[in-house]
């Protein structure tokens, strides 16, 4: 469904992405995990034309869409929910989801859809009239997961979408991608939050340093004595220990 | 009972007909690290922006050391050791990940005029390096803060709360996108600075594993207003909480 | 008694000019999220493109105007947003406020060399006989600037809050780099108003244009007056403008009238450091919102 | 082939721009026909051209630079307060400076290289005064005028010349450069009701203030110094000027005179629009430069100075000052001048004033 | 670049801003003079805007107050040294209480505040003339003289205006390698986070405003006696709009930007001068262009070139050495 080929690319004159290649089925969940500073969300940024790519390939069944633009790649089927906060801070709570269904062509079913996911986070109707930038973080975030969702994506790119929820909204959005996978819709997410993450996930793979270091089935990531190790806090290495003294 | 470090007494704050806190009131006692939990919207936030200084709370008192300091500018609550951090990132951007850091002690050294003719880094720079090569980013430090990535940039508003030598740090959201195996060394910093100067923390988390295992004392908010307070074990296993906030 | 209900009716009149070119300023803050320095010469220039229609192409008045209009959209609104805005925006407000700042001379000085540093007359579309109003003397010119900025006001406030395009725009404005991950044409919002700008500007020009004569450096006090008409009545919101204007108007033919003639310029000027240290923002302006 | 320098410093841009412009042009034409006839003392005048931006400041540098690229002559500037700082650079370098401007304290300074071009204010103002006690018989009158250097000067004169008159100012109306609304000067004037108003403004100014006049039908009659009736106010106000009246010093009106009738369908002829007293003035501040140095008979800044003392030149012997000239040892000058009114939409000269 | 380098350049530029005027007409020294003049006013507005990121578009008023100043001490008989103390100082306290309204607005907002007073600053200089003079400004103020070495020729003058620019440039940049001006920049970045930190960000603000004006009334101090004439419509708004431009083009919160910014402003009409009437067009037209080419300002042009030309991509630190996972 989606493959990136050796992918080179960065800020200005600084390279981060020094050949990052994986390809994921269709109908499945990928966490990305890694360190901070790893290129996790780089690789979202380019995936969706928001990055300087300087060599590689992003193939989206089969189709180049190296370097299309955003509006391209939505074009294409694709969601994008970035890290950190992406909310229009003066407009209300409804016209933000608005703005999530405003490529569709079918309004009516947009609208509808608000309803749903609005059932689905009630928070958002209770604050429907508010301006978004008067939410709390954690409402922030659920407003901009929510309008993820109104239009058909084939496939969606989530970063940490976590931050700053509570564990019920958490769980409540992890069992949405799922929904959403069973029914065939491609999931790649970064989650540092990453038990939970991969537990929900089909595959896993690894970031470090711009590259690809493991790509496998999530449960065996998660198995993996090295990943817990490394990644997943199960035991604090040692340079943290030096570093301090 | 020795005098609370910092005391809360019926703080309320509403915006235009929500109210966002409700009448909140807590100690917190020297050596203690506070978690503060809720669901979103819960006033968290607004209840630490009313505490120190960056939002005027419609009523209440909020006392450290025993000293009431409602009212008081959020400068000089710092300069009397309080730190915090944000839920939102905040850095300085177009500052290195240094100058960030040098920032957030200079203030504590020396008075207004030796800042002017004193060194440039106020005799900092060794201190802020170690913080910074404890955060594992001494590869960065001449790098614009803002051209981090989310976690690394969490790390350095961490770094930033402990530069002054604070007795009582406020974090909001202290792991939100911070990898575990950092948290982890995050969690050993914050005990190890607990024990070894008697710091006291009030941490607002919603990382469950995080805050449980690093906290002694945990309150649970909703609406603006308290509704549990106690251990991990006795917040665990609170029914309201768990209807309220950490789901099944 | 008469001579009050001159100033006062007077200064309506001329607050209503102001409040036309105010509303450039909040249009391009709401959708734009930026400040044109260069609105004074933007009301300036198309009166010009009228006489040189009329001058160089033997057009009658009214097919100039039209022409006017079309060259105004042209360069003011396309022509800006390509070669000035859309490559500068993404560097900040303040490189921004430079360049409009640099385009208002450029505008100014083109018109002195290539046309004239002289003023001009413009002929009035509408009649200009005098009307007397309570012991005042007003022209139909006047009272259809009025009747002309309320009209726009209203249709501007439903236009970008009632409309998706309206609310696109204000997204593109208030955090483009969002707008565009949601599938928003980004460029074409910023393009979209930049033209309404352009357009509004123009005909602010028609209307004004007789009374003010056509002269190069026209722009230069109605563009900081109409700043601070938007400043007093709310940035944020385009009916701010028109409150803005008309107050500004009535007041400075009051104090010329009634307080000081040497200081009349001041009164705008301590009347936006008051606003702005008393409300700042504005009088039917809106908080921002949360900063923490 | 040799040539002569003269540096032409005026306001061709900022808000000075109209006046400078025509300043300029007048001069051009006077240089044209100049080097048609042979240049001064045989060697080709070549203007240069220094842009003050109608900043006093810059206005200064430019003079300097004009001296330091070799310039005979300065003619400029038309503002007063960039004449008033950049005449002390031409005085230390001897350089005889022809200036437009017309506020009394340029020739209070005792500066022997600086020469006007036409009367200052203390000169054309009073010669108002008869005008009003002798054929209006005002006993109170107003006054409307622009509040900087050029308005206040006359504003100065005229409040006391009508003190000395034994006339009451009983309005006085200060109104700012550029302003576009006089809805309340106008009501003001009105509300005291004067028997006369005395009109001090630039050209647009003048022509707003003439149209707000009849908006608000303001009946008295509105007599101003020089702008007021010229060409440019009455293309502007239109019919509002009708009747308004003005002391001019020289004008492109009095057709009477042959040389101003010949040097305004030349001015037509090149530059398609009428002459402005201040293209007049350039061209007769270049004309006089020649006629003074040829007199001397040498490229000489004193000289040039000690002949210009209590010169007067007669339009019969140097047809191209137009008028009968005189400069007194100050640098003022005088010549006849004209009472000028708009009568069916043009201005016409109804009576002259001798030079004094 | 080391610091070896900086110090290398830093003296050759002194040298050269030394060699320059010599054997040059009085005009081209007095172009080069307001060159300097003009830099220090750039300077304390490069504070103000550049490094604690508070628009002002009022620097022209604090050289007005500091050139009236210092005119009508030395008028009274003064010396220019006794004078100058004075001018700073009032401008120093005038631009704290402009400072008030920067703690409550920014930006846009702002800029218009300071607008406004510069244009108030203006009227009372013209409607006071019993002080000011009016309209018709105030005229002849003597060049110091001190004793051996008498300013009145251009050429001293100059070299005078250099001495005072090359210590006020060192006081600025003491003040921005120091603790405050890390404060300032703060200020700029993220006030909140600022205060926050212990930053007292309203003193930082005023002071901000206080020291940037008080430069602004040094370059006054110095025009006075360099054009020996001043009158309110030199210092209008416009002229302030001038010296913003200056920081811009220059590169706003680089230490070196107001010098450069100033060299264009000043010198490039003189350059353009051979395009007569249409130099302010091609002038604003080249504005135009290098803030689509180089919205940083000049200074960082070389930094383009070389990004243009000689294209590198480098691997950060960070990145070549991590937790060895293999
Ligand atoms: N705008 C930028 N300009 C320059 N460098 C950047 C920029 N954004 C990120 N970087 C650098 O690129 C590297 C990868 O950043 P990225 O945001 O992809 O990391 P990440 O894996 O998502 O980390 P995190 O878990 O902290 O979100 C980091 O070293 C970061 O410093
Ligand atoms: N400036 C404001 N204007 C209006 N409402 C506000 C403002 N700030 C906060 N609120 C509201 O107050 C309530 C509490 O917000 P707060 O940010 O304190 O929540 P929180 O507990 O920190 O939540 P989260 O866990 O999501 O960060 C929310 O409903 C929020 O929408
Ligand atoms: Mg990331
Ligand atoms: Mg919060």
């Amino acid at each position: 469904m989606l493959e990136l080929k050796n992918i080179h690319g960065g800020y200005g004159k600084i390279t981060i992405l020094n050949g990052v290649s994986f390809s994921i089925p269709k109908g499945s969940i990928t966490t990305v995990i890694g360190p901070n500073g790893a290129g996790k969300s780089t690789v979202f940024k380019a995936i969706f034309g928001l990055l300087n790519i300087h060599s590689g390939q992003v193939l989206l069944d089969g189709k180049d869409v190296t370097r299309n633009t955003p509006r391209q790649m939505i074009g294409h089927g694709v969601t994008y929910v970035p890290q950190g906060r992406n909310v229009v801070p003066q407009l209300s709570v409804y016209h933000n989801l608005e703005l999530g269904g405003i490529t569709a062509t079918d309004q009516a079913k947009v609208r509808q859809r608000i309803e749903t996911v609005m059932d689905q986070f009630p928070m958002l109707r209770q604050f429907r009239d508010r301006k978004a930038i008067e939410l709390s973080g954690g409402q922030q975030k659920q407003l901009e997961v929510a309008r993820a969702l109104l239009l058909d994506p084939k496939l969606i790119l989530i970063d940490e979408p976590s931050i700053g929820l509570s564990p019920n909204l958490v769980q409540e959005v992890f069992r949405t991608l799922v929904r959403l996978r069973d029914k065939g819709v491609t999931i790649l997410m970064v989650e540092q939050n990453a038990r939970s993450a991969l537990a929900i996930s089909d595959y896993g793979l690894v970031l470090e340093l711009g590259q690809t270091r493991m790509h496998d089935e999530a449960g065996k990531l998660l198995a993996d004595p090295r990943v817990g190790q490394l990644f997943l806090g199960g035991h604090v290495g040692g340079d943290a220990a030096e570093a301090e003294s | 009972m020795s005098m609370p470090v910092l005391s809360v007494r019926n703080i309320e704050k509403s915006f235009g007909g929500i109210r966002a806190v409700n009448g909140v009131s807590f100690d917190v006692h020297k050596g203690e690290i506070l978690g503060l939990i809720g669901p979103n919207g819960s006033g968290k936030s607004t209840l630490f922006n009313c505490i120190l200084g960056q939002l005027p709370p419609d009523g209440g008192d909020v006392s450290v050391n025993g000293r009431n300091v409602s009212g008081m500018r959020a400068s000089d609550l710092n300069r009397l050791g309080v730190g915090r951090t944000f839920q939102q990132l905040s850095v300085f951007p177009k500052m290195s990940v240094l100058d960030n850091i040098i920032l957030a002690g200079q203030e504590h050294h020396g008075s207004m005029l030796s800042r002017l003719f004193g060194p440039g880094d106020a005799g900092l720079t060794a201190e802020a390096e170690k913080l910074i090569a404890f955060f594992r980013l001494s590869h960065l430090r001449d790098t614009l803060a803002g051209s981090l990535s989310y976690g690394q940039q969490k790390l350095v508003d961490a770094a930033m709360a402990f530069m002054a030598g604070p007795s009582l740090v406020l974090l909001d959201e202290p792991a939100g996108g911070v990898n575990l195996t950092m948290l982890a060394g995050l969690k050993e910093r914050l005990t190890a600075y607990n024990a070894e100067h008697g710091t006291t923390f009030v941490v607002i988390e919603h990382n469950m594993e995080f805050v449980m295992s690093l906290c002694t004392r945990i309150i649970v908010l909703s609406e603006g207003s308290i509704i549990a307070e106690g251990t991990p074990d006795e917040i665990r296993a609170n029914q309201a909480v768990i209807d309220a906030y950490l789901g099944g | 008694m008469s001579q009050f209900s001159q100033v006062v009716l007077s200064g309506l009149a001329t607050g209503s000019i102001y409040a036309l070119v105010a509303i450039g300023f909040t249009l391009v803050w709401q959708a734009a999220q930026t400040v044109n320095f260069a609105q004074g010469e933007f009301v300036m220039l198309p009166a010009f493109f009228v006489l040189a229609g009329m001058s160089l192409f033997g057009l009658s008045f009214g097919t100039a105007l039209l022409f006017g209009l079309a060259v105004s959209v042209v360069v003011l609104g396309l022509l800006f947003k390509k070669l000035v805005a859309e490559p500068i925006l993404p560097h900040g407000g303040i490189t921004l406020i430079i360049a409009t700042m640099a385009l208002g001379i450029l505008l100014k000085e083109s018109v002195k060399e290539f046309y004239s540093a002289e003023a001009q007359p413009f002929p009035s579309i509408f009649p200009n006989d005098p009307i007397d109003v309570f012991g005042a003397v007003l022209s139909m010119q006047d009272i259809l600037n009025l009747a002309f900025s309320l009209a726009v006001v209203v249709a501007l406030t439903l236009f970008l809050n009632r409309t998706r395009t309206g609310r696109c725009m204000q997204a593109t404005a208030q955090n483009p780099a969002v707008a565009e991950i949601l599938g928003v044409n980004v460029k074409r919002m910023i393009l979209y108003t930049f033209l309404i700008n352009a357009a509004l500007a123009a005909l602010a020009s028609f209307l004004i244009t007789p009374v003010y004569l056509a002269k190069f450096s026209n722009g230069e006090t109605l563009g900081l007056i109409a700043f601070i008409a938007a400043i007093v009545g709310g940035f944020n919101q385009i009916r701010g403008a028109l409150a803005g204007g008309l107050l500004i108007g009535v007041l400075d033919n009051l104090t010329a009238a009634y307080v000081t003639a040497e200081y009349r310029a001041a009164l705008p000027l301590v009347l936006l450091i008051v606003i702005i240290l008393v409300r700042p923002q504005g009088l039917l302006g809106t908080k921002e919102g949360r900063a923490v | 082939e040799e040539t002569v320098k003269l540096g032409m410093v005026a306001e061709l841009s900022g808000p000075g721009a109209p006046a400078g412009i025509n300043w300029r042009d007048g001069i051009k034409i006077a240089a044209e026909e100049i080097n048609a006839e042979g240049g001064i003392l045989g060697k080709k005048v070549e203007v240069g051209e220094y842009d003050t931006q109608t900043d006093p400041q810059v206005s200064r540098a430019m003079v300097q630079k004009a001296i330091d690229d070799g310039a005979f002559a300065i003619l400029g500037t038309i503002y007063s307060g960039s004449t008033m700082v950049n005449m002390l650079v031409a005085q230390q370098n001897s350089i005889p400076q022809f200036v437009g401007s017309e506020a009394p304290s340029i020739v209070e300074k005792g500066n022997p290289f600086v020469y006007r071009t036409s009367s200052g204010a203390q000169k054309g103002v009073p010669a108002l005064t008869k005008y009003f006690t002798d054929t209006l018989k005002a006993k109170k009158v107003g006054v409307a005028w622009l509040n900087n250097e050029f308005g206040k000067g006359g504003h100065d004169v005229f409040v006391e010349e009508m003190k000395k008159a034994g006339i009451e100012v009983i309005v006085d109306v200060a109104s700012e450069q550029a302003q576009t609304d006089y809805a309340s000067d106008v009501a003001k004037l009105k509300d005291a009701n004067p028997e006369a108003v005395f009109v001090y403004m630039n050209q647009e100014e003048s022509a707003r203030f003439l149209i707000e006049a009849k908006k608000q039908g303001l009946a008295m009659p509105l007599v101003g110094e020089v702008t007021l009736t010229e060409a440019k106010v009455i293309e502007l106000a239109g019919a509002a000027a009708e009747g308004a009246i003005a002391h001019v010093g020289v004008t492109a009106t009095a057709t009477e005179v042959p040389g101003i009738a010949a040097f305004s369908t030349k001015f037509e002829e090149t530059f398609k629009r009428k002459p402005t007293h201040d293209a007049i003035k350039g061209y007769v501040g270049a004309w006089t430069t020649k006629y003074v140095t040829e007199m001397v008979g040498e490229f000489d800044g004193e000289a040039f100075s000690a002949k210009m003392q209590g010169l007067c030149l007669k339009a019969a012997d140097y047809p191209k000052i137009l008028l009968d000239t005189c400069w007194d040892d100050r640098g003022e000058m005088s010549r006849p001048s004209f009472m000028v009114q708009v009568k069916d939409g043009a201005p016409t000269v109804i009576g002259t004033i001798a030079a004094d | 670049m080391n610091v070896r380098m900086r110090t290398l350049s830093i003296l050759g530029l002194v040298a050269l801003a030394i060699a320059a005027p010599i054997g040059q007409g009085n005009y081209i020294i007095y172009v080069l003079t307001s060159w300097l003049v003009f830099a220090i006013a750039a300077m304390g507005l490069n504070l103000t805007l550049g490094y604690a990121g508070q628009i002002s578009l009022a620097q022209a008023a604090f050289m007005a107050i500091g050139a009236y100043v210092t005119s009508l001490l030395t008028l009274a008989g003064w010396h220019w040294i006794l004078a100058m103390p004075l001018a700073l100082l009032a401008c120093f306290v005038v631009g704290l209480l402009l400072g008030y309204p920067a703690l409550r607005v920014k930006g846009h907002f702002l800029a218009f505040v300071t607008l406004a007073f510069n244009t108030l600053v203006f009227l009372v200089l013209r409607n006071e003339d019993w002080l000011t003079g009016g309209s018709y400004g105030l005229v002849g103020m003597p060049r110091p003289d001190f004793g051996l070495f008498s300013t009145m020729k251009q050429l001293h003058f100059y070299y005078f205006t250099l001495g005072v620019t090359v210590l006020a440039a060192l006081a600025m940049w003491g003040i921005v390698r120091s603790p405050w001006g890390r404060a300032f920049k703060a200020l700029r970045e993220n006030p909140i986070r600022a205060e926050s930190l212990g930053v007292d960000t309203r003193r930082i603000t005023l002071l901000a405003f206080a020291i940037g004006s008080a430069y602004g009334g040094l370059a006054g101090a110095l025009v006075a006696p360099l054009v020996q004439f001043i009158e309110p419509g030199s210092f209008g708004v416009a002229h302030s709009l001038r010296i913003l431009l200056m920081v811009v083009v220059g590169g706003s919160g680089y230490f070196f930007g107001p010098f450069l910014g100033a060299a264009v402003v000043i010198l490039l009409p003189e350059v353009l001068r051979f395009a007569e009437g249409y130099y302010l067009i091609i002038y604003s037209a080249l504005v135009i262009v290098m803030l689509v080419f180089v919205p940083s300002g000049l200074i960082g042009v070389w930094g383009r070139l070389h990004e243009k030309f000689w294209p590198r991509h480098e691997i950060r630190a960070d990145l070549k050495e991590g937790a060895g996972l293999k």
